[in-house]
């Protein structure tokens, strides 16, 4: 039996995240206001035989902890 | 069967059409008719410009391999051969500029490599509209990343490049690129398949939906309103695979293990094995069964004109092919056994047993008919005045500055420190070092230069002479490295030449390139041609492209283009005869394009840039700049900014100082300093001028008065203007 | 001195810094192939720069999963000394041997430029062959150099001496902290930078300050 | 009033997605068999004054509507 997962990483709090400034930045020029608090993160979506490997999977390669962080989340 | 609809739709005409009936004898089916409509497009068969290609030169005494395979070569000694060539990805950059860029590099590489050589170094030749519009910063700033994002992680550095900014390229921008590869002169591999029985190997990336269509489609057509129901062909680049690609093949050359080399560029399968049947004058036999697919449920001719990147097609002999297949698995590299080499002189698609399609390979590859183009100049301007930008009174430093700043002439450097120029530890000279890039070849003192030049609005406003003038302007950049050029590539951007105005551009400005190249004893080992860069705004300006290699005897007296000791003096060199229609003055004066330029002396400027040459190997000059954009005190000013180190000059006055000072005349000046008997002894050979002394922080300049006094700070802050852009 | 250069998929500088250890008098150097968990009894491992595993998902983050790597951590663990060159020093950091992780550059593109670096930390294993203070004239090219440390990583990596490189006033290219553009770990034995050294030894391109980290090392190991 | 949404981009279905492919190759090194599928995109996280405005948004500057797709989920 296979599962579809998906991974969410997002960078720690506190560490700047250039994406995420480059992306706040840009909307006001194409008319976009009212836009704070970007962050720019991965998403990584996979088929798992096992998925009780997903944590250790996330922690050896998916996601750095120094510097980011990850969520699991079960397909809808 | 499909209908004659059909293949107009594909953009083949009605009597082509005909013409494939007549030559199969039958009507073609779907996988059939999907590959000739790719063999027989522009992009393919040149069939609108290969008459006036056959014009231009391909001999000399240093040519190693001519036009004809994947790229050219010339002999730069000691066994060595130098391989380069340049093409543009104009339209997929337009409709996708990262990944069009990315995948214009991948392509141009595997071009390198594809005939045993390894790629060394990148250029790029970028136009698009005034950076004033949105959409040309955003096709500037993405075309630079996917070139940088390429070329960097395949590990070749990107040397040099060049790039303008003219409203006519708004709605068509212009993506070439142009690579050099290196490779000992007895293990080029030819694309030709031979022996009967052979195996035909697939390796590389697996192949996609990508660029369905693209060949024919996003190559040939004009882009206009509707683009984006051709997005989804859109091509994605991967520089690791192609990096993998890159190492694998060249380790299968070394081990001897191929007998031909290809690699699949527009129209995927069907040209390369077409191209590899019709030089080996030999049939394939392709079972697309056996191609792995990254999607499922794709029909033989999706397979068939599939242009995913990263693929190489190769013939092995049957005893060698586990071999190679174990090199393949070494660098992770997929491949597999997909056809043989057979005696039918057809190239057969093949659903495992079944086959699908059968096609005679001279007709695919040399039955495409050829068009003559009707020729007519235009009778009034066909390009609007550019916006003026700068008043008609403005004094000379108000010039200075306005033209130092300008689009075309600002520093590049937010451009190129975005690329990789030192990987492979060749570079001896990066960008704005020198005019042209040097490179030091293996285990010899010797070396090379390189430069890529071509201004479109001088060509527009003479074909003939700005084509001149573009491969004046690369030599001169050579000449100043102290290189002596052994070759030239080229890729010719213009309209849609079944327009008569856009026909007679394209036959004026390659008379021009022959004419410049016989006149300089320098080949044309290859190059490219993109046509139909029009949009509803008109058509782009014409823009031949020449990227031209030449050779040092002792790189480590390559030469710079910045001032480099103060007290040298700086002298004005050459047959420089300056006119201001058509300058970058002009422009920013917002003056209508002339009609026609000033005639060059050719031969002139020839003895000149021999001279300046000689005098930079000879290690006698302390900088040489040619005038290109800008005139002589744009040049002045920028071997200034190269060398940090300000100049006094003087010029003589009268009515004619404007053009003095800011008139053009590309290729046929040089700003040079060194000792004074150093330019004494250069006077001898060619018409020199002592302008002043190279010192202090500023530029100064007088004419019965003071008319300039800036500042380098004042200089570098103009010359860094396109910095925002990439901010 | 025997130096060995690692090879992954995607290495770009791996040649570049084979030539730069063969410049070190008395030194030889060969090629690592990352599928090869032999070291093949070399002195000293060179990691080098390129995009190791096309750089995908995060950098360094799957070529730290090799057979070599899997060497060259015991290697060091047992106080062999270990360069990591850009990527290098990406991988190092992903596989634990260095402190902290390599950030995209603030301004978030690839950035190739001649840069100045001030030792330091001279007399070590990296820095014998320097003089504190000294400033070192190497390229920089890459995307992702902003070194990141939290915090109380930083106190300590500043306490202990083991930043070994810091980027001259007004160089720092990328945003790192600190200024950080080389550091060791608490043995000393490896060190990782985002410069490259190995594109600063010939005269030719303008600078040979790169191969005092290459001779260092060889004089480090006697 | 500010919502804090959540845009996930992925490469389009048939257009190549060397990160995903990477991955992909590189787990069973680490030990971890039975994973396939694998696709790497964006998580892009953000607040926003009316997220009314967030698929043009999308469209405009998140995603490359060209070779990718986005989906906007609400925090939960
Ligand atoms: N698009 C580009 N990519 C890389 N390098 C570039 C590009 N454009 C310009 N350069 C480099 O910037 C320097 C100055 O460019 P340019 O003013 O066009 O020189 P020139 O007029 O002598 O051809 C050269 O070293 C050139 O190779
Ligand atoms: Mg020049």
């Amino acid at each position: 039996m296979t599962t579809r997962a998906r991974v969410l990483v997002r960078p720690k709090a506190g560490i700047l995240d250039p994406q995420g400034v480059a992306v706040e930045r840009a909307l006001p020029a194409l008319g976009f206001e009212g836009v704070a608090n970007v962050h720019v993160g991965r998403l990584i979506e996979l088929d798992i035989d096992e998925p009780s490997q997903l944590p250790a999977i996330c922690e050896k390669l998916l996601a750095n902890p120094l510097i980011e962080d990850f969520e699991i989340v079960s397909e809808p | 069967m499909p209908t004659v609809e059909q293949a107009v739709a594909l953009g083949l005409t009605p009597g082509e059409y005909e013409l494939i009936v007549e030559k199969i004898g039958r009507q073609p089916n779907a996988v059939e008719l999907a590959v000739f409509s790719l063999m027989w497009s522009e992009h393919c068969a040149y069939k609108h410009s290969k008459k006036l290609l056959r014009s231009l030169p391909t001999e000399g005494p240093r040519l190693a391999l001519g036009p004809g395979e994947n790229a050219g070569a010339v002999d730069v000694g000691d066994g060595w051969v130098v391989a380069f060539k340049v093409e543009s990805h104009n339209h997929p950059s337009a409709v996708e500029p990262f990944q069009g860029a990315a995948t214009g590099v991948g392509g141009i590489l595997r071009d390198i490599f594809a005939i045993g050589a390894r790629p060394i170094a990148i250029l790029d030749s970028l136009r698009f509209g005034e950076p004033s519009s949105p959409r040309s910063r955003y096709l500037l700033d993405h075309a630079v990343g996917g070139i940088g994002h390429y070329g960097n992680s395949v590990g070749v550095p990107t040397i040099g490049g060049e790039v303008y900014f003219e409203g006519p390229y708004e709605q068509n921008c212009l993506v070439n690129a142009m690579a050099l590869g290196l490779a000992r002169a007895d293990s080029l591999i030819r694309s030709a398949a031979t022996g009967i029985g052979n195996a035909l190997v697939l390796f590389g990336a697996s192949t996609g939906r990508d660029g369905i269509g693209g060949a024919s489609v996003l190559a040939s057509a004009e882009l206009g309103a509707g683009d984006d129901d051709k997005r989804p062909t859109v091509q994605v680049g991967d520089p690791f695979a192609e990096k993998k690609l890159l190492e694998c093949s060249l380790e299968l050359l070394e081990r001897g293990l191929l007998v031909a080399l290809q690699d699949l560029g527009a129209a995927g399968l069907s040209s390369s094995s077409a191209e590899m049947a019709s030089k080996g004058e030999v049939g394939l036999d392709v079972d697309v069964a056996r191609v792995p697919l990254r999607e499922a449920g794709m029909e033989p001719w999706e397979i068939m004109v599939s242009e995913s990147q990263e693929r190489m097609l190769c013939v092995v002999e049957p005893s060698q092919l586990d071999e190679l297949l174990a090199v393949c698995e070494k660098w992770e590299v997929d491949a597999s056994a997909i056809g043989a080499v057979t005696d039918t002189r057809a190239l057969r698609v093949f659903v495992g047993d079944e086959i699908v399609g059968e096609m005679p390979v001279p007709a695919l590859v040399d039955d495409c008919p050829l068009y003559d183009l009707t020729v007519e100049p235009p009778a009034a301007g066909l390009y609007p005045a550019p916006p003026p930008v700068l008043v008609a009174d403005a004094s000379p430093q108000e010039v200075l500055l306005a033209l130092i700043a300008a689009p075309n002439i600002a520093s590049r450097l937010p451009l190129f420190e975005q690329y990789d120029s030192l990987v492979q530890s060749r570079t001896v000279r990066r960008p704005e070092q020198a005019d042209a890039a040097v490179l030091a070849l293996p285990e010899t003192p010797r070396g090379i230069a390189v430069s890529i030049d071509g201004s479109g609005r001088r060509v527009a406003c003479d074909p003939y002479t700005g084509a001149i003038e573009a491969v004046l302007e690369c030599t001169a950049n050579l000449a100043c490295a102290g290189a002596e050029p052994l070759g030239l590539t080229n890729c010719l951007n213009f309209g849609n030449p079944e327009k008569p105005h856009i026909a007679w551009q394209l036959t004026e400005a390659i008379r021009g390139l022959g004419d410049a190249c016989r006149a300089f004893d320098v080949p044309v080992v290859g190059g490219n041609v993109s046509l139909y860069n029009e949009s509803s705004d008109g058509p782009i300006y014409p823009t031949p492209v020449v990227g031209i290699v030449g050779e040092l005897p002792d790189v480590a007296r390559a030469g710079r283009s910045g001032f480099t000791r103060a007290g040298d003096a700086v002298a004005l060199a050459g047959p420089f005869a300056p006119s201001l229609p058509g300058s970058e003055l002009a422009k920013l004066r917002g003056d209508e394009l002339p009609a026609g330029l000033a005639q060059i002396d050719v031969a002139a400027v020839r003895t000149a840039q021999q001279a300046i040459r000689d005098a930079v190997r000879a290690g006698e000059l302390s900088s040489a700049h040619d005038v290109a954009e800008g005139g002589l005190l744009v040049a002045v000013a920028e071997s200034c900014l190269g060398g940090a180190i300000g100049a006094t000059i003087e010029v003589g006055a009268g009515d004619e100082l404007m053009q003095t000072l800011f008139g053009e005349s590309l290729g046929s000046g040089f700003v040079v300093s060194g000792s004074q008997d150093a330019l004494r002894r250069l006077g001898e050979r060619v018409s020199l001028d002592i302008l002043g002394t190279v010192g202090g922080e500023s530029l100064v300049l007088t004419s019965s008065e003071l008319l300039i006094d800036v500042t380098l700070d004042e200089l570098r802050a103009a010359h860094g203007a396109l910095a925002p852009l990439f901010a | 001195m025997r130096f060995g250069v690692v090879r992954f998929p995607g290495s770009c500088d791996d040649v570049d810094a084979l030539l730069a250890c063969q410049r070190v008098p008395g030194a030889s150097a060969q090629l690592l192939w990352h599928g090869d968990a032999d070291l093949h009894g070399v002195e000293a491992v060179v990691i080098p720069g390129g995009f190791s595993y096309g750089d995908y998902l995060r950098v360094g983050a799957i070529a730290r999963f090799s057979p070599v790597m899997e060497s060259v951590i015991r290697f060091a663990e047992a106080g062999g000394l270990v360069l990591g060159i850009c990527n290098g020093f990406q991988v190092l950091c992903e596989a634990g041997l260095l402190p902290g992780a390599l950030l995209p550059n603030v301004n978030r593109r690839f950035i190739c430029r001649q840069v100045n670096v001030e030792v330091v930390r001279a007399r070590m294993p990296f820095s014998a062959d320097m003089a504190d203070g000294e400033v070192l004239s190497i390229p920089v090219k890459h995307t992702s150099g902003r070194y990141y440390a939290p915090a109380a990583v930083l106190e300590s990596l500043e306490a202990d001496g083991q930043i070994v490189l810091r980027y001259a006033h007004d160089a720092n290219p990328n945003g790192s902290s600190n200024d950080i553009a080389g550091v060791t770990n608490a043995a000393g034995n490896v060190f990782g930078l985002m410069p490259h050294p190995e594109h600063a030894v010939e005269p030719l391109s303008g600078s040979v300050d790169g191969l005092k980290i290459f001779t260092s090392m060889a004089h480090a190991h006697g």
